[in-house]
């Protein structure tokens, strides 16, 4: 099927979508399942397609590899999320218009990835911020919505700017076109590449555009928050890649003032991406609500993300590219088994939870192999992506961008780990003896993501093959890959064999246990309590405060929210002044102003 | 000196005051009956007796009476007032003083467990404190007898040959 | 057939009581121990880890938690109240586990042989392996106490464990006569 | 990859149990002598282990199994990839990261088993190994990102073979002494000794994260212990201390190290967790960074 | 053939029948729209003289693309939104004839004077529809205002006719093109002043917040849509077409212009009621067509008072038509009102979108010319300020709609129990005008196409050169 049916097709099942819902809601819920899965099968099934131009009305689209593989990515998501739509309807005020729109952004990020002309951009990339915009209000808070929208309204209209003056410079909407002609206008590129750039900077949430996602990604509805993580915010990515790989911004930049061997203009947005990586693993630590610290990881890996694609290079963008695939798989996976403790147990804070292990397994299991492929662990695909990062990184002597990949991979340790130790493990709550695990519906896409996210750990040259096309198809050298091994200039990682060493090491380790006398089971609360009596499970769980010596150290931070409140607070004390300086219930004080002005006027005019 | 003088005269000429003796510097102890024990206590509180140090119990069980001693502490003088009042031994029932100190709140709850003397007011002391399960007569009183009850509770390791001769003049 | 089974059974015990042996050995050599020091008695233990006396040299050390330990060391006097604490720890360790009773109040009651609170006589509660007399025994005695425990786990005659498990309704039988309930709730958790 | 590298992988990896166990026990010995006891034998360690994985033990459920199981294996598998001298079981699979997040797994399982005990102290003591690990792995990362600049590589065994060609001043400790003392003190965090250990404390949160272990687990901790010890140690030993041209070279480094960071562990006392963040912070973050930079900016010390 | 003074005569006739047929005014009123409608069609483009005297002495009306395409709208809108308001036009009637017949005046005319005497017609019209809300303190406002902005267009006009020696339209541009522009700034100025009144600039509307803020779901949207519609397309007409604008005074006017776009989307930001968000975000889009007219963009700024007025309409209806239910128009009082009044919710949240300018929604196509129109004109500073207007426009639209269709405390899932106790009905009439108006703006915005084959025409008749994005099927750029 070739991709403009594919295109049309996705928004006519958007309106299906939305007619089935009207009937009956839960099967609205359920045609997203179908209606992306299609989507999903009919894309992969079209990569022989690279290369194709079509139109739809006014809207030039062309097929490349990168986005192919973007919206490989972003359906991938979308389809596994949509698992869970049909158990949350019943929740939703307008179940309908939350499957339309559902749909209807996912049409719109595909248009967008496989755009040809910056006006066709532009369309999609707006088209997905209201549809999505009016999902987040039907979770916990209005105020996410608002501050979301604002955040990706601030990006667009810079884009849309740059776009126009990229227009009035080059005389050409045509992306290829008009960013080639900026190679030769390094001014005009400097001026371009940061405005256009501060689309994808705001939809990834780098500093200091993060806010919205701590906000909207922690309050959206739970079925909205994996696709907003895992899946919106990779568009940012794709800007940022369009602005550093298709506008050929090495190439303009290579006059420019040089920081560590990078252009100027580059180091200073990895020094955003760097400040991204430590803030958001700073914040994601001392987050209580489960929700919120996965979105403040995000932020962070948005910085990994954002720094690899800014290197343009062999190693680091492939790693990127690989990078924000295995974040939206682990981080949609993370979102969801969240998804599945709120869904029995109607919360999401740390604090109150304990024990799920012995109620959802497999969602505990989910979780495990998510985090692991968050803290970039082996042998889960986010190892092998931070791994390719931090060899370019090497490769090229970044010291500080380094320094925050360390900071952010460890601190990851910290900070995923906690939901484990206090949403899963410890005590469970008598209230929460009898709760149900994950329904079948449910289980089927954290099953399919964790097999993923194994999967592309172990057999990463799946991916990176379709990354080496996209980096041969702007002419940078692809990364190596011998069989299994990713072969990098000053280092060599074999995946599969890791991964078989691992398996090694466990067998021998669980010989070793199995050979040894039988374990007596007990109880949970049979516990060393310093010989004390405690009869009370939730009292008997550590989950308040969890790194609370660590937190005590940055508690006093300096926090950028306040700042840009206070930007948002200006305009609206603007606001009031302007109404009380010219709105009054007063005649006089307008015949005052048509006095003033015309004395200006006179008087200017007088001096001509 | 005088200033302790002061207090008493002070007190004496506010309080019924049954007796006044001065175990030590800085130290007197005050005697009044059991009505007037509230009373005297807001008052001391007021004029800087803020701390209640002790309160505790003891069994005069040949005059038929317990006593319960109520230590006060002023930080500004240093002095210490002991204020002790009889309770009927038949009936020990006093009302707690909670309300004016609510620090008393485990004081009461000891001597409630080791005394069995009830304060009306504080539901709170009828609760165990540091015996738990104690289902005998409160192990205080002196009419407790604590061996009977070891040996009744805990049974004795039994020698073949006395180590110790005297052990059995102890018993 | 009948006697297969009987010999494969056979063989199965002889193996075990090899390994068990095997295991003694390690077990003598390397003891840990949980002390709980209810009243007195902890001021004996300093001295008897350190340079003077060094029980490291018995292969014993400190452990933090009764899982951890082999043997439970129990000093001083015991009231009811941390009686019942003492047999949740003492069920809380992994066998084989051992007990020494530290002084005389374990022993006999000591001097509050005649207390309302405290018991008289730890065996009947929990197994005691071994006795040290004294109030307070010198370090030199708790040296020599270990000594003779490494000896009787060597011989394999230090079965308390074994006795607490064959008999637990007796034992279980002492300590609800004493103390009514082990577990019981205090006002924490109501 | 065939089936005779991971027999022979599994040789090493009983070389090495062996090697840091007596290390150990030795060093237990050292340490008595230290404090002038007379310390137990030195097979003590050995005797310890088999100990406890003779004894009868508790579950808390399957996680609490598989967490151990997990751990003990992720380590292995990490000590498997460390080359022993020229001996080297899988040859180019010592690349630092991996090793280092290979490392992670056995912790990841240890935490994750320990906190399903669901036992608070333990979950109390997770909390501040990872704060620690926080703390010194950055500046450790960071002088290794500087090395690997350096020299382009980031195997062990190609640091080894570099440094091995300058003979003793080509050791990585002596060009760059500031990124050594870094790694040394890292080292001592890693290892969880003195001044660091406040994870452990055993007479404050009851040994921590190790608080519900008894038996078996218990020995599988301490057999993990000793190939945690051995990987990290060898890390510096092939990083700074030119590895080994022979075993027994590799293995008198490798004991002179363990013993003197053990002997520098016994005459300290303990940070409290945010003491040694903002230590590490402080001190070794700043002289790695420095160390780094100068290998970036000038390429001093670079052969 | 049809002579286009029946547009103004007619209205006129009728207004004269209904105060004899008093019972059926809003009958006669719908009438005379109606047929005004019917007329338009019929007519022919061309300049058509009145009286017998030709200009520049007699009065004429012109009807060229421009005046048609607006008095197409005006027209339109006006019979939409009276069908739509029915039940609230009882007495007015008479008043709402007279200033359609006003409207059609100003827009048709080709002569100053005219234009005047028209201008206070419907002012007057205005005035008193504006007195319907009984708040007679802001009726008299507007009256003051009104009538001062008049006496400085006729000031203006004196000082013109007194150089020119003519008024009418044709004549002084011609004229105007030899004379000496900055002579010319204080007539110049004082007719934009006497305009700018009416189309709500900066700093001379005062007026504004009390009429707008209080209009019911009739006068509102006549208000904001006929009304500023017509205000608009008339100072397009003078400013482009008549008068020339010296240099200084040109920028100085489109910095008026910014600053209106900016300090109304400011203001706008600032209010939580609907009428008083909508009314700042009307002055802020009069500022920016004013400062689009100025810089010759007339193409562009037809495009964006058109989905200005439409928007405008719908918006004003339904947020009218919710004050005139609850008695308040408060939005964190009525909250969750969408939930009850899908559709009309629906077409609400399109008309926003549209004024936000985006994609799929007229709106974008509009946003999309004037850049591309102000980037032609090698400007770079307006762009931005439009954009930040936008940013601002969003932020408050998508907080007003968010809070209509999504109630809820912060913290807690939305849910209908959070949802407004006002009940309100919006009815059957209302809602298809509504969803009718925003159908129009969603099929304009996928194909643009058609807006752009009938008005590339009259944008080229102001104006030669207006650049325009080419939406069309073949996809050329």
């Amino acid at each position: 099927m070739s991709f403009d049916l594919l295109i049309l097709m996705m928004f006519a099942g958007a309106f299906l979508a939305y007619l089935i819902s009207k009937s009956n809601s839960e099967a609205g819920g359920i045609s997203t399942v179908v209606i992306s899965l299609i989507s999903l099968v009919l894309l992969l099934l079209g990569k022989s397609q690279v290369g194709n131009e079509f139109a739809i009305l006014y809207m030039t689209f062309k097929v490349t590899t990168i986005g192919w593989y973007f919206s490989a990515v972003m359906i991938l998501v979308y389809s596994m999320t949509s698992f869970f739509n049909s158990y949350w309807m019943k929740q939703m005020l307008y179940p309908n218009a939350y499957n339309f729109l559902y749909l209807f952004s996912l049409a719109g990020t595909v248009g967008l990835f496989f755009a040809a002309d910056l006006v066709t951009l532009f369309i999609f990339w707006e088209m997905v911020v209201w549809s999505s915009t009016f999902i987040v209000p039907l979770g916990k808070s209005r105020r996410a919505a608002v501050v979301y929208y604002t955040i990706s309204s601030i990006g667009s209209m810079a884009t849309l700017y740059a776009i126009m003056l990229l227009h009035a410079k080059s005389g050409t909407f045509i992306i290829s076109e008009a960013f080639a002609w900026l190679a030769t206008d390094p001014t005009m590129a400097t001026i371009v590449f940061f405005i256009f750039i501060l689309a994808g900077l705001t939809k990834i949430g780098i500093f200091p555009f993060h806010i919205w996602l701590p906000l909207a990604h922690g309050s959206a509805p739970h079925t909205f928050s994996p696709v907003l993580s895992g899946g919106l915010v990779k568009m940012g990515a794709f800007i940022a890649y369009m602005s550093v790989g298709v506008l050929p911004a090495y190439q303009a930049f290579s006059g420019s003032l040089k920081i560590m061997g990078m252009p100027i203009q580059i180091y200073l947005l990895m020094v955003l991406g760097a400040i991204s990586i430590v803030l958001g693993t700073l914040m994601a630590i001392k987050q209580d609500d489960a929700k919120k610290l996965i979105a403040y990881s995000s932020v962070a890996n948005g910085g990994y993300i954002l720094i690899g694609i800014l290197m343009m290079d062999q190693l680091s963008c492939a790693g990127s590219l690989m990078h924000l695939f295995n974040h939206a798989i682990a981080s949609a996976a993370a979102f969801l088994t969240i998804a599945v403790v709120a869904h029995r147990t109607g919360t999401t804070k740390i604090s109150e939870l304990g024990g799920m292990i012995h109620r959802m397994p497999v969602t505990f299991t989910v979780y495990l192999i998510s985090i692991i492929s968050l803290a970039g662990i082996p042998p889960m695909g986010g190892f092998v992506s931070k791994w390719l990062i931090i060899q370019g990184l090497a490769d090229k002597g970044l010291l500080f961008m380094a320094l925050a990949a360390f900071f952010g991979s460890i601190g990851s340790f910290l900070y995923v780990f906690r939901p484990l130790a206090a949403v899963f493990l410890g005590q469970l709550a008598p209230k929460n003896y009898e709760l149900e695990g994950a329904t079948l519906m449910m289980k089927i896409p954290m099953v399919i993501l964790s097999a993923l996210i194994i999967f592309f750990g172990v057999f990463p040259r799946y991916i990176l093959e379709v990354i080496g096309e996209i980096q041969s198809s702007i002419g940078i050298t692809p990364i190596q890959l011998e069989g299994n091994a990713i072969q990098a200039i000053n280092g060599l990682l074999n995946s599969y064999h890791v991964f078989v060493i691992f398996g090694f090491g466990f067998l021998i380790s669980l010989a070793i246990f199995m050979l040894l006398q039988k374990s007596r089971k007990v109880g949970l609360m049979d516990t060393f309590t310093s010989a004390e009596f405690i009869h009370t499970p939730e009292l008997y769980h550590y989950s308040h405060d969890f790194y609370a010596p660590f937190e005590r150290l940055y508690k006093n931070h300096p926090s950028v929210e306040n700042f840009l409140v206070n930007i948002a607070n200006k305009f609206d004390e603007l606001g009031q002044m302007v109404n009380a300086l010219f709105f009054s219930h007063k005649p006089s004080i307008t015949v005052f102003w048509i006095t003033v002005v015309t004395a200006i006027i006179y008087l200017g005019g007088a001096r001509i | 000196m005088n200033s302790m003088n002061s207090i008493v005269d002070d007190l004496k000429g506010k309080f019924d005051i049954i007796n006044v003796v001065f175990p030590d510097d800085m130290q007197m102890a005050v005697d009044v009956d059991k009505n007037d024990v509230h009373t005297v206590l807001s008052y001391l509180k007021t004029i800087g007796y803020k701390q209640l140090s002790l309160m505790s119990g003891v069994d005069w069980i040949k005059e038929n009476e317990f006593e319960v001693v109520f230590i006060v502490f002023n930080w500004d003088n240093g002095i210490h007032i002991l204020l002790r009042t009889r309770l009927d031994r038949e009936n020990p029932v006093f009302r707690t003083i909670t309300g004016i100190y609510p620090g008393a709140q485990y004081y009461e709850r000891d001597i409630h467990e080791f005394f069995g003397i009830e304060f009306e007011g504080n539901p709170m002391s009828y609760k165990d404190l540091f015996l738990e399960l104690w289902d005998e007569m409160p192990p205080m009183r002196k009419d407790f007898d604590p061996l009977a009850y070891s040996q009744d509770k805990f049974p004795e390791r039994k020698y073949e040959s006395q180590f110790i001769p005297e052990v059995g003049v102890i018993k | 057939m009948f006697n297969i089974v009987e010999d494969t059974q056979k063989t199965r015990e002889d193996t075990r009581k090899t390994w068990e042996k095997i295991a003694d050995y390690f077990r003598a050599n390397s003891i840990w121990m949980k002390w709980y020091c209810t009243g007195c008695g902890a001021m004996e233990m300093p001295p008897t880890m350190t340079s003077r006396f060094d029980m490291e040299q018995l292969g014993m050390g400190p452990m933090a938690t009764p899982r951890q330990a082999d043997v439970l060391l129990i000093t001083g006097y015991l009231s009811a109240k941390t009686l019942r604490r003492v047999i949740y720890s003492y069920e809380q360790m992994q066998d084989p586990k051992y007990v020494i009773g530290f002084g005389s109040c374990t022993l006999n009651g000591g001097i509050y042989f005649d207390s309302y609170a405290t018991m008289t006589r730890l065996d009947h509660y929990i197994p005691v392996d071994l006795y040290i007399a004294g109030c307070m025994p010198r370090p030199e005695a708790i040296m020599n106490a270990f000594d003779t425990l490494i000896a009787m786990i060597k011989k394999g005659e230090a079965k308390g464990w074994k006795h607490y498990q064959d008999n637990y309704e007796w034992y279980n039988a002492n300590q609800i006569h004493s103390l009514k309930e082990v577990r019981v709730k205090d006002e924490f958790h109501e | 990859m065939n089936l005779m590298n991971l027999i022979y992988a599994f040789g090493l990896l009983l070389f090495a149990f062996v090697l840091q166990t007596s290390i150990t026990g030795i060093n237990r010995k050292v340490i008595a002598r230290l404090q002038r006891r007379r310390g137990p034998r030195w097979f003590q360690q050995f005797i310890d282990i088999f100990k406890a994985l003779s004894k009868s033990s508790t579950s808390h459920g399957w996680i609490f199994d598989f967490g151990v199981v997990m751990a003990l294996g992720g380590i292995m598998a990490t000590a498997m990839f460390i080359p022993i001298g020229p001996l080297q079981a899988l040859p180019g699979l010592d690349n630092i990261f991996i090793i280092a997040y290979v490392l992670a797994v056995g912790m990841l399982g240890m935490a994750m088993s320990a906190s399903g005990s669901g036992n608070p102290w333990a979950s109390i003591g997770v909390s501040r190994a990872l704060t620690n690990m926080l703390a010194y792995d950055i500046p450790f990362m960071v002088v290794i990102f500087g090395l690997i600049f350096a020299y382009d590589t980031s195997s062990l065994s190609g640091f080894a073979a570099i440094q091995q060609e300058g003979g003793i001043l080509g050791w990585n400790i002596i060009r760059f002494p500031l990124g050594g003392l870094v790694a040394m003190i890292s080292l001592q965090g890693m290892l969880g000794k003195k001044p660091f250990d406040s994870f452990i404390a055993p007479a404050e949160i009851a040994s921590g994260p190790m608080v519900e272990y008894g038996g078996r687990h218990l020995g599988m901790l301490f057999l993990l212990h000793e190939f945690q010890t051995f990987v990290e140690v060898s890390l510096i030993v092939h990083i700074f201390f030119g590895g080994g041209a022979t075993v027994l070279e590799y293995v008198v480094k490798y004991a002179l190290i363990y013993t003197f960071m053990n002997i520098v562990s016994n005459i300290l006392p303990r940070f409290k967790i945010d003491q040694a963040v903002t230590f590490f912070y402080k001190v070794p973050l700043a002289l790695a960074m420095i160390q780094s930079l100068l290998i970036i900016v000038t390429g001093l010390g670079v052969a | 053939m049809m002579n286009p003074v029946l547009l103004i005569a007619i209205p006129l006739l009728l207004a004269f029948l209904s105060i004899i047929l008093k019972h059926y005014k809003s009958q006669l009123l719908l009438l005379g729209s109606a047929v005004n409608m019917i007329l338009i069609f019929g007519l022919q483009k061309g300049e058509y003289i009145i009286g017998g005297f030709k200009p520049p002495f007699g009065i004429n009306l012109v009807l060229d693309d421009y005046a048609f395409i607006s008095i197409l709208v005006v027209n339109g809108l006006f019979l939409v939104i009276n069908l739509m308001s029915f039940d609230k036009i009882d007495k007015l009637g008479t008043v709402l004839l007279v200033s359609l017949a006003g409207l059609n005046g100003m827009l048709l005319t080709g002569d100053l004077f005219n234009l005047f005497v028209f201008l206070e017609i419907t002012s007057i019209t205005a005035y008193i529809l504006s007195s319907v809300s009984k708040k007679y303190q802001y009726s008299f406002n507007y009256l003051v205002l009104g009538t001062l902005g008049s006496g400085l267009y006729l000031f203006g006009l004196i000082i013109l006719y007194s150089v020119f020696g003519s008024l009418n339209m044709a004549d002084i541009s011609k004229q105007m093109a030899t004379a000496n522009l900055n002579q010319m700034l204080i007539p110049t100025f004082l007719i934009f002043v006497g305009l700018a009144v009416e189309a709500k600039i900066l700093p001379f509307n005062g007026w504004v917040k009390g009429v707008y803020g209080n209009a019911n779901s009739l006068v509102g949207p006549l208000f904001a849509s006929a009304y500023a519609g017509t205000m608009l397309f008339v100072f397009g007409r003078v400013f482009v077409q008549v008068l020339m604008v010296s240099s200084y005074l040109k920028v100085t006017l489109i910095i008026i212009g910014a600053v209106t776009l900016l300090a109304g989307e400011a203001a706008a930001l600032s209010k939580t009621r609907i009428r008083e968000i909508l009314l700042y975000s009307s002055i802020g889009q009069s500022g920016l067509v004013v400062a689009l007219f100025l810089s010759g963009l007339v193409f562009p700024a037809v495009l964006q008072i058109f989905n200005n007025i439409f928007s405008k309409a719908v918006m004003f209806t339904i947020g009218g038509k919710m004050a005139d239910d609850t008695g308040t128009d408060e939005a964190d009082e009525l909250q969750g009102a969408f939930l009850k009044n899908k559709l009309a919710g629906l077409s609400f949240t399109v008309a926003a979108f549209s004024l936000i300018g985006l994609p799929l929604f007229y709106g974008f196509y509009s946003k999309i010319n004037l850049l591309l129109g102000i980037f032609s004109l090698n400007n770079f500073w307006l762009p931005v300020v439009i954009l930040l207007g936008t940013i601002i426009e969003g932020v408050y639209f998508i907080r007003l709609l968010v809070k209509l269709w999504t109630p809820g405390e912060e913290g807690h899932i939305s849910t209908e129990e959070y949802a407004t106790k006002f009940t309100i009905k919006i009815e059957l009439a209302k809602v298809i005008g509504v969803v009718f108006l925003s159908a129009i703006l969603i099929i304009a915005g996928i194909l643009p196409g058609m807006v752009r084959n009938n008005l590339t025409e009259s944008g080229q008749l102001l104006n030669e050169e207006s650049p325009s994005y080419m939406f069309d099927l073949e996809g050329g750029i």
